[in-house]
């Protein structure tokens, strides 16, 4: 692998740029591997580099039933940050957080990780007081967070609408500084490459299409390119979960519902970070390009199309006029919808199974993205040592049975 | 006109044109005025003064003029107007359309167009291809972040907008038999067929004028239906315009095909207005149109070549150059090289020869051009060069001279020879139009002889014809039009002739369309120099595609994110089967299996405002108001949302602030008489022999013997065993309850009783009707509102003895019918009086006007906030997050065992039901006047610790008590009901946690042990 | 925007709608004889089919009525619409094993078409 | 007489006038009860109460001058009626439906009318609202539950008294929402020079310091 620097660019660009290496090459699925990763999204690549690197597990694949990262890594509006309420799922996010932070240097691929700083609005009084109790709590898990006045919100981000007269009047807010958002494709090739460096096979267009078990444990997978033994499964193909479990004849507590984004044209820098409110019911970054990211709430129905109803959009932008009048004339460029696998109570799942050597991890919903390294780094453990670590325990499939559910909705009211 | 723009206007023919030449323009471009007429666009007004120059691209910076002549041009992307509020950017010159005043920017240059700092990007191009910057800034966590805003600085187009927006923006909800889309002779044609048989017809155009390639193209011999193409655009247009049921919209663009035909269209009604000719017209409208058939009109669209140096302005799609030509009167140059694959550009050369033009060259890449074309070129004095291409271009701010040469698959074979020229009219062949077909669903075919993507199979009531549907032919779009308007009418259920004869011949002035694709051509110079765009915009070239497929994003999707091509304002409606010509090349795959990117909507970009419609500001979402809500405002409350409801938060006094407001009112309502406006609670009607059994299955406590004239308090958990919500139940009948829920939750209750009784329990015999707003509630509470409720009522024994606690009574006051229900939510004697809204005013000023000898004071939300707390009563909302069951809340009383209720089972599973959850206490702290902030967590130890410290629970409700004179809190916390009399410690940040103690959380009932 | 076939009001737009998940999952009789993971199973567990699904619609801005719709989740496309208490008119598979299902849109006849339809 | 202590939801507003094109006003204080009932139940008592024609299919009304019936759903209608006859007709609905399933509940004080004439009004309307509003799809004597705008309202067609050539339209909304409807509508309206109205509520809010 050509490591990327300056200095390899510049050499690079002086011979015409005819030296640099494929980031993975594609490779034929062989009959059998150590272990298969379902998915390649930004969890699915994650799995697969760090089961490799930490657990010297490299006789691996990914296959992929379409492109690398075409799924919700490919339509992510990229909201990072770790604030989130309950123990668990500040451990889990804030593992992430940290890992971001070094990322694009340990993978020697510039993932654009901008820590710009993610404010979550509040307009009323009860938004004030949950998300104070959020702050509070972070803080006491370590993890940064600070409350902002209403004064404070309009330094940060001095073009939000603080009218007292609008509907939804900004009160203050909770500031996350180290979050952010990042460049989604890169982090899906950063893995990839990383992965494919360590010997990962990285296999697209190659759909499974059935689990070989035997005797409770599964042996195999079929795919439309062939039949692959191996006797370990992770599945991470977030909104098609569903449809994998079902091939182990698993029923799960998920959901799948388009989720849609937008995009503006370009325009010069405006919005200098990310702001999120759940009442009004939108959120807004902007990208280094320019555009205007924006999204909102999933569809209510359930659909694998890939697409949403034209009213969400609508309401969505209607809702970022809320917050930000001078954005009226601007233009919507494209706008699009991913397939969010959706829990009840809005946490994930990495679990073991009934099935031995079958590991499932989705249901990350509306804000898996931010959870990828952690996500990935937790799965790996698992599949490595079939046993769930402290990160990921608190996420396994008995909780729907036991209750002990991890109810993020007060934290995540908001799809991202 | 000034001598200046006399000068400027050289390129203005004096006839031809759809221009008003009677009515000239006066507008502005960078600071320097111009003149134009009535029907011109930016572009064309600026093409007649022989501005080319206009923008700048989005990375490196380069010079960009007109490539097209209408929305897919890439590049000539200006600002318009200069007020903060009022102008926009990215605005494409080739659709702006002119007005007196009309004032243009540049944008993305610094200092000026010609001199842009931003061009040492293009010096460094060799370092800036394609993703560079995922190759470096890879430094500490920081180093991205200072690299960071120089790049951003860098990308992006226009300014952003400052000010908002005065503008209107209003949708318009449609339903139509036939849409038809695209106003060609095609749409045309179909649209006057459908609209025939009497269905109702909408057709969409986005240019200001119908027509399509009518408009831009020579007339010659060409015939409609026997007539000359313009007169029978003409005589279609008054047939439509007189038709009531044809709605036909010009400026307005399909922007996205969603399911079931549900179109949205951008109907631009005013930016090509002067500001002062606006009058009331919204400036966009959105239509939402559902219609039975679709029929797509759309046209095709005109690529360019792939070849070193094809960016400069004055480089342009040989039928640009044809529509500036016909329809504007522009000659777009006056020394044109036209450089093609197919035979259609060789009109351009014709046309412009006509105009007067030199031709200095006609370049085709093919070995064998039509021979009827080269007899005309022959005829018409025009040098040909076949199998050659252009290697290269000359000129800065504008295209100089080209250098051309022979070429086979080798290379370039020839010596290259230099032709000046000042107009390079350029084209690929022509892509039929199929963003929409695609967004509907429809799959698209590679078509090997057009060259093209073409519509496949359709997935909804959708039918592509004309050149959208790679019918080039003008006879064969008429054609196809009529056949296929009539058969869309039919479909929808009217009658329309099938066999009508047309009235005439339809013949084309072109030859038939055949292109030999060249994707990617060859260039003498050394590979590290060629510079072959492909996207215009953002600056994608040939060799970005090279190097993506070489790293291994090889999938036209990848290389599409990898490169950004097609990922510009134009979303790649001229550029994307060019790149998907050069990856076929590249990774020598056949175009069909690699596929286009997704087509997603809009087809072009339409403004927030027109997204949003109506729904903005003011009328954003409702703000919705009770019966007394004037009273509220002339007596100086403050107010606060709780849904969408405003209710009134306390009534500061002349002097006092809110907490002193808030004290005083509290101690009104304990020391004599309360009254709060209770109108906003959600009330429900139930009836129905069944109506009891249906409650006792919806809430956690019985309701089996409840009598008539009673009232109860009741839970509801959804099936997870989390309370969602509460209320009071009265019963007035043996089979007639009035129930009440939170304010929040009206809507949302009633919902979930219709749900379950119409899908789970339908044989249960019951109905019920909301009548939240049938009534105005007004509450008093104190120990003296016994006595004014004496004073009150008509016929109701107000005696607390004789009217207790929990029971109801029906009466009237003053004769106004009323509802009474002794229920508190404060501890205090309470009556809760509803009448029927429109008196609830009335019942209010009564209240306050009878009240006064008994002390009344009106509290507002927050006072019935905090003496509830006192009493230790929870709100659904701020106690509860829907993690809690009834037992958490130290409710379990109101959990039956007798019957199964909603979410009964889910108590019982091994973790809800473990006690050390989380558990509803109150909290006293150790410094009586310390109240502690809502939403602090609780520690057990006196001292955070590092690197985490763990939290038991937190505080939900926090306030001074009047009462008690000290603070209290209620809090939910770890095993709370297990820790009576402990001391726990409520953490703060950047001082130390603060001691508290648990008690039960009834604050009164310690007050009245006490004394 | 999907236009949906009311079995009381016939087609309105999608908006006047709200969605309420899988149908055809009756509500246990008795939950207190199950186990927790049945009781789970129940509240929790859901097919979420790609490909024809049955699911529950209430017309909420119109006749508030509940009512069951055939749709393929991987289309979008609407088969049928009907009321409580109706069997579905075509089978619905349960468990779909991903794609391997038939492609409902090819299996249905036309005629059972509702909804998108007119 | 309406009671003047009544106050009525526009109570605050004066009726709207855009040119011939269109007219808003509150008709306030209608009587409107609410039934559900089977059918088959309904049907006789309502001609005895009402002399109305129930009607069991949605979109139907049967529209008389002073009493009105709306179908709103299979087991559901809305009787629209003079202000003072609300009350007489719950009783007597409620005695000839004595020993069947029903509930007749007098909701006028839920709700307002408001009315609009003119020549643009199905124009203005299909600004907000979603269903087909064509004259051969929504003739007078329509009537039927929908959205306009955000709020859930009742569409109701009708002869105008005042003018042959147009119908009536009346929009029946809840008191809560009627502000906002009005100040919607009449922002439709702009396009025929219709006043701007500034909607309620922009109140004084307590902003924590
Ligand atoms: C519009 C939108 C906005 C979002 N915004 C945010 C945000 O701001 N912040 C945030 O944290 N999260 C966000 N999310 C959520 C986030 O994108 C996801 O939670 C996360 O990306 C899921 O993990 P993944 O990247 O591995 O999924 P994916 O990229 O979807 O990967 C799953 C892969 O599995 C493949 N697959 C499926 N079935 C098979 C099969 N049978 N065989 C082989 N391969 C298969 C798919 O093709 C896909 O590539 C957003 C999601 C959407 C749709
Ligand atoms: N000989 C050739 O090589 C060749 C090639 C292509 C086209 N043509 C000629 O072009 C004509 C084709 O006729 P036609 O009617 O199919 O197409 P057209 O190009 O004449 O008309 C298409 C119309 O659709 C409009 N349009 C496109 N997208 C739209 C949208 N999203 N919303 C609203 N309007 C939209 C365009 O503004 C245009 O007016 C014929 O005259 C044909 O001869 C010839
Ligand atoms: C953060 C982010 C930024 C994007 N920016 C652009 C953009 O500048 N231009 C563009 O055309 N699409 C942009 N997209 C959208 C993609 O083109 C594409 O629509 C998305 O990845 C979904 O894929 P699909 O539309 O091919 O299904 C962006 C997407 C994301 C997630
Ligand atoms: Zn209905």
């Amino acid at each position: 692998m050509t490591r990327y620097s300056f200095w390899s660019l510049l050499r690079e660009g002086l011979r015409g740029h005819d030296g640099w290496q494929p980031v993975w090459r594609e490779a034929e699925p062989k009959p059998a591997y150590d272990a298969v990763i379902i998915g390649g999204g930004g969890h699915g690549c994650a799995t697969a580099y760090y089961l490799a690197k930490e657990h010297g597990l490299t006789n691996i694949a990914i296959v992929e039933k379409g492109w690398l990262g075409g799924g919700n890594a490919a339509r992510n509006t990229t909201i990072i940050r770790s604030n989130y309420l309950y123990d668990a799922s500040a451990a889990i996010y804030d593992h992430a957080l940290q890992l971001w932070k070094g990322l694009g240097r340990e993978l020697n691929f510039n993932i654009m990780m901008s820590h710009r700083g993610v404010l979550n609005l509040a307009h009323d009084d009860n938004e004030m007081r949950q998300l104070k109790r959020r702050i509070e709590a972070n803080r006491l898990n370590g993890v940064e967070a600070e409350w902002l006045d209403a004064k404070q919100v309009a330094e940060y981000c001095p073009i939000i609408n603080m009218s007292p007269q609008s509907r939804y009047p900004v009160i203050g807010a909770s500031l996350q500084r180290s979050g952010g958002v990042n460049r989604h494709d890169a982090v899906v090739w950063a893995y990839a490459r990383a992965a494919h460096d360590l010997g990962v096979d990285i296999i697209q267009n190659c759909e499974v299409t059935g689990l070989k078990i035997e005797a409770g444990r599964i042996s195999g997978l079929e795919t439309n390119r062939g039949t692959i033994r191996t006797p370990k499964v992770a599945s991470v193909v977030a909104g098609h979960t569903s449809v994998i479990g079902a091939m182990a004849g698993l029923r799960l507590p998920i959901e799948s519902h388009p989720l849609q984004a937008l995009v503006s044209e370009p325009i010069k820098p405006v919005n200098p970070c990310v702001v999120m409110s759940n009442a009004v019911h939108a959120y807004c970054s902007q990208s280094d390009k320019g555009e205007l990211v924006i999204g909102a709430g999933i569809d209510a129905h359930l659909s694998y199309t890939q697409r949403g109803a034209f009213p969400v959009i609508e309401e969505e932008i209607a809702a970022v006029l809320e917050l930000f009048p001078i954005f009226s004339r601007l233009k919507l460029m494209r706008h699009w919808g991913g397939i969010v696998d959706i829990c009840p109570d809005a946490s994930p799942i990495i679990s073991k199974t009934p099935v031995k050597g079958f590991y499932l991890n989705g249901g990350w919903g509306t804000g898996g993205w931010k959870a990828t390294p952690a996500s990935g780094h937790a799965l790996a453990d698992l599949v490595a040592r079939d046993e769930p670590n402290a990160i990921a325990a608190p996420y396994s499939l008995e909780r729907f049975t036991t209750g002990k559910l991890v109810a993020e909705h007060g934290a995540a009211a908001v799809a991202h | 006109m000034s001598r200046q723009s006399a000068r400027r206007a050289q390129n203005r023919l004096d006839h031809g044109g759809l221009v008003d030449r009677t009515r000239p323009i006066s507008f502005s471009f960078d600071g320097k005025s111009y003149q134009g007429f009535a029907g011109d666009t930016l572009a064309s007004a600026l093409l007649a003064s022989g501005v080319h120059h206009v923008a700048r691209s989005f990375k490196y910076h380069r010079p960009r003029g007109f490539l097209g002549a209408g929305p897919e041009d890439p590049g000539a992307l200006v600002r318009v107007g200069s007020d903060p509020a009022t102008m926009v950017v990215n605005q494409r010159a080739t659709e702006v359309e002119l007005f007196d005043g009309l004032e243009a920017f540049p944008q993305n240059c610094w200092p000026s167009l010609r001199l842009d700092f931003g061009v040492v990007n293009d010096l460094m191009h060799r370092f800036l291809p394609a993703g560079f910057y995922y190759k470096t800034f890879m430094g500490p966590p920081g180093s991205w972040m200072f690299f960071e805003p120089f790049i951003r600085r860098a990308a992006g187009l226009g300014p952003a907008p400052s000010a908002p927006d005065p503008a209107r923006y209003e949708h318009m909800n449609r339903h139509c038999e036939v849409l038809v889309i695209g106003s060609g002779p095609a749409g045309l044609a179909a649209a006057r067929e459908a609209a025939r048989s009497g269905a109702r017809v909408i057709l969409a155009e986005e240019s200001a004028a119908c027509g399509g390639r009518l408009l831009g193209e020579a007339e010659g011999d060409a015939l409609i239906e026997g007539m000359a193409p313009r007169a029978w655009r003409g005589d279609v247009l008054a047939e439509l315009a007189a038709n009531p049921e044809v709605t036909l919209l010009t400026r307005t663009s399909a922007s996205g095909y969603y399911s079931q035909n549900w179109v949205t269209l951008f109907e631009n009604c005013t930016d090509h207005l002067p500001p002062s000719e606006a009058g009331h017209l919204p400036r966009h409208r959105l239509w939402r149109v559902r219609a039975a058939q679709v029929v797509l009109a759309t046209g095709a669209i005109e690529r360019p070549l792939v070849f070193h140096g094809n960016d400069r302005p004055g480089v342009m799609l040989a039928s640009a150059a044809r529509t500036y030509l016909h329809r504007y009167g522009v000659r777009a140059g006056s020394n044109a090289v036209i450089f093609a694959n197919n035979d259609d550009a060789w009109r351009s050369a014709f046309d412009l020869h006509d105009a007067g033009a030199h031709i200095a060259a006609i370049i085709d890449t093919r070995p064998d051009p039509a021979a009827a074309h080269r007899e005309a070129a022959e005829a018409h004095g025009i040098g040909v060069r076949t199998g050659a291409t252009i290697v290269a271009t000359q000129g800065r701010g504008h295209i100089r001279s080209i250098d051309v040469a022979a070429f086979d698959a080798g290379g370039v074979t020839g010596k290259p020879e230099r032709i000046a020229c000042d107009l390079l009219c350029v084209s690929g062949g022509w892509s039929p139009n199929v963003a929409l077909f695609s967004q509907s669903g429809g799959s698209l075919r590679y078509d090997e002889t057009l060259a093209a993507f073409v519509p496949d199979e359709a997935r909804q009531e959708v039918v592509a014809i004309g050149a959208c549907a790679g019918d080039f032919a003008l006879a064969e779009a008429v054609s196809r039009g009529v056949e296929t308007g009539r058969t869309a009418a039919r479909e929808a259920g009217f009658v329309a002739s099938a066999t009508d004869p047309v009235a005439g011949e339809t013949r084309d002035a072109a030859l038939p369309y055949r292109v030999t694709p060249a994707w990617e051509l060859p260039s003498n110079l050394p590979k590290t120099r060629i510079r072959a765009f492909v996207d215009y915009q953002n600056d994608v070239t040939a060799k970005d595609l090279h190097l993506a497929v070489r790293e291994g994003y090889g999938a036209v999707e990848h290389a599409k994110r990898y490169t950004t091509t097609g990922m510009g304002t134009d979303q790649g409606k001229i550029v994307g089967v060019n790149a998907i010509g050069v990856l076929s090349g590249v990774l020598d795959k056949p175009i069909g299996e690699i596929g286009v990117t997704t087509y997603r909507p809009p087809w072009r970009p339409i403004s927030f405002g027109a997204v949003a419609g109506q729904h903005v500001g003011g009328l954003f979402h409702p703000r919705r108001t009770t019966a007394m809500h004037d009273w509220h405002v002339e007596n100086g409350a403050v107010f606060e949302t709780v849904g969408d409801w405003l209710r009134a938060r306390v009534y500061p006094q002349p002097g006092e602030d809110f907490e002193a407001a808030l004290q005083r009112e509290c101690r009104a309502a304990r020391n004599a008489v309360g009254v709060l406006d209770a109108s906003t609670l959600g009330k429900i009607d139930i009836r129905g022999k069944d109506a009891r059994s249906f409650l006792n299955r919806i809430y956690t406590n019985a309701w089996m013997k409840l009598e008539p004239g009673r009232c109860r308090y009741g839970l509801m958990t959804n099936e997870d065993g989390m309370v969602f919500d509460d209320g009071v139940t009265a019963c007035l009948a043996d089979d007639h309850f009035h129930m009440t829920t939170t304010t929040g939750g009206a809507a949302r209750v009633l919902g979930w009783l219709e749900e379950y009784h119409q899908t789970e329990w339908p044989d249960l015999e019951v109905y019920m009707t909301s009548v939240t707003e049938q009534w105005a509630v007004a509450s008093i509470c104190g120990p003296r509102a016994p006595e004014l409720a004496a004073d009150l009522f008509d016929d109701i024994d107000a005696d607390p003895e004789r009217f207790p606690f929990m029971s109801h009574a029906s009466g009237h006051i003053d004769g106004v019918p009323a509802r009474v229900f002794r229920i508190s939510f404060t501890g205090e004697v309470s009556y809760e009086i509803n009448v029927p809204a429109s008196y609830g005013l009335w019942l209010w000023r009564t209240l306050m006007e009878r009240g006064k000898p008994y002390g009344i004071t009106p509290y507002g939300t927050e006072g019935m906030h905090l003496l509830r707390a006192e009493k230790g009563f929870i709100i659904v909302g701020q106690e509860t997050d829907g993690t809690l069951t009834p037992v958490d809340l130290g409710m379990g009383w109101a959990v039956k065992q007798s019957a199964d209720f909603i979410g009964k089972r889910s108590l019982t599973r091994s973790d809800t039901a473990r006690d050390d959850r989380l558990q509803l206490v109150g909290l006293l702290t150790a410094d009586p006047g310390f109240v502690i902030p809502e939403g602090s967590q609780i520690i057990a130890s006196g001292r955070e610790q590092s690197p985490r410290t763990p939290m038991i629970g937190h505080v939900t409700s926090s306030y001074f008590s009047p009462t008690l004179e000290r603070s209290i809190a209620l809090a939910l916390i770890a095993g709370g009901h297990g820790r009576m009399g402990e001391r726990i410690h409520v953490a703060r940040r950047g001082a130390d946690p603060v001691p508290a103690t648990i008690t039960g959380t009834d604050f009164l009932a310690g007050l009245k042990e006490a004394s | 925007m999907f236009r949906i076939r009311c079995p009381y009001c016939g087609e309105r737009d999608q908006i006047e709608f709200g969605y309420g998940g899988e149908a055809h999952i009756a509500r246990p009789a008795d939950p207190d004889a199950l186990s927790d993971a049945q009781w789970a199973d129940y509240v929790f567990m859901r097919t979420n089919t790609k490909g024809l699904f049955a699911e529950r619609w209430v017309h909420s801005a119109g006749c508030r009525r509940w009512f069951n719709a055939l749709r393929d989740t991987a289309t979008d496309r609407f088969v049928a619409t009907y009321v409580i208490g109706e069997a579905p008119p075509l089978p619905v598979p349960q468990l779909v094993p991903g794609d391997q299902a038939p492609d409902p849109a090819e299996a249905i006849p036309e005629e059972a078409a509702g909804g998108g339809q007119r | 007489m309406i009671d003047e202590r009544r106050v009525s939801p526009l109570a605050h507003r004066e009726p709207l006038h855009a040119g011939d094109f269109a007219h808003l006003a509150e008709d306030a204080f209608r009587g409107i009860v609410m039934v559900r009932a089977a059918p088959i139940h309904l049907a006789a008592p309502l001609q005895a109460v009402t002399g109305r024609t129930l009607p069991i299919r949605a979109g139907h009304a049967d529209l008389g001058r002073r009493c009105a019936v709306l179908w709103l759903g299979p087991d559901e209608w809305a009787i629209m009626t003079a202000p003072d006859a609300a009350a007489q007709i719950t009783q007597e609905l409620s005695a000839e439906l004595t020993g069947y399933h029903h509930q007749i509940v007098d909701v006028s004080d839920y709700n307002t009318v408001l009315t609009l004439r003119g020549s643009r009004v199905r124009e203005l309307l299909a600004k907000l609202i979603t269903i087909d509003l064509h004259p051969r799809h929504f003739a007078r004597g329509t009537g039927v539950s929908t959205l306009c705008g955000k709020a859930q309202v009742w569409l109701v067609c009708r002869e105008d008294e005042t003018s042959a050539r147009e119908p009536l339209f009346e929009v029946v909304v809840r008191r809560s929402m009627a502000d906002y409807l009005w100040c919607l509508i009449a922002d439709a309206g702009r396009e025929w020079a219709m006043p701007v109205q500034d909607p309620i509520g922009q109140v004084p809010l307590h902003m924590p310091v």
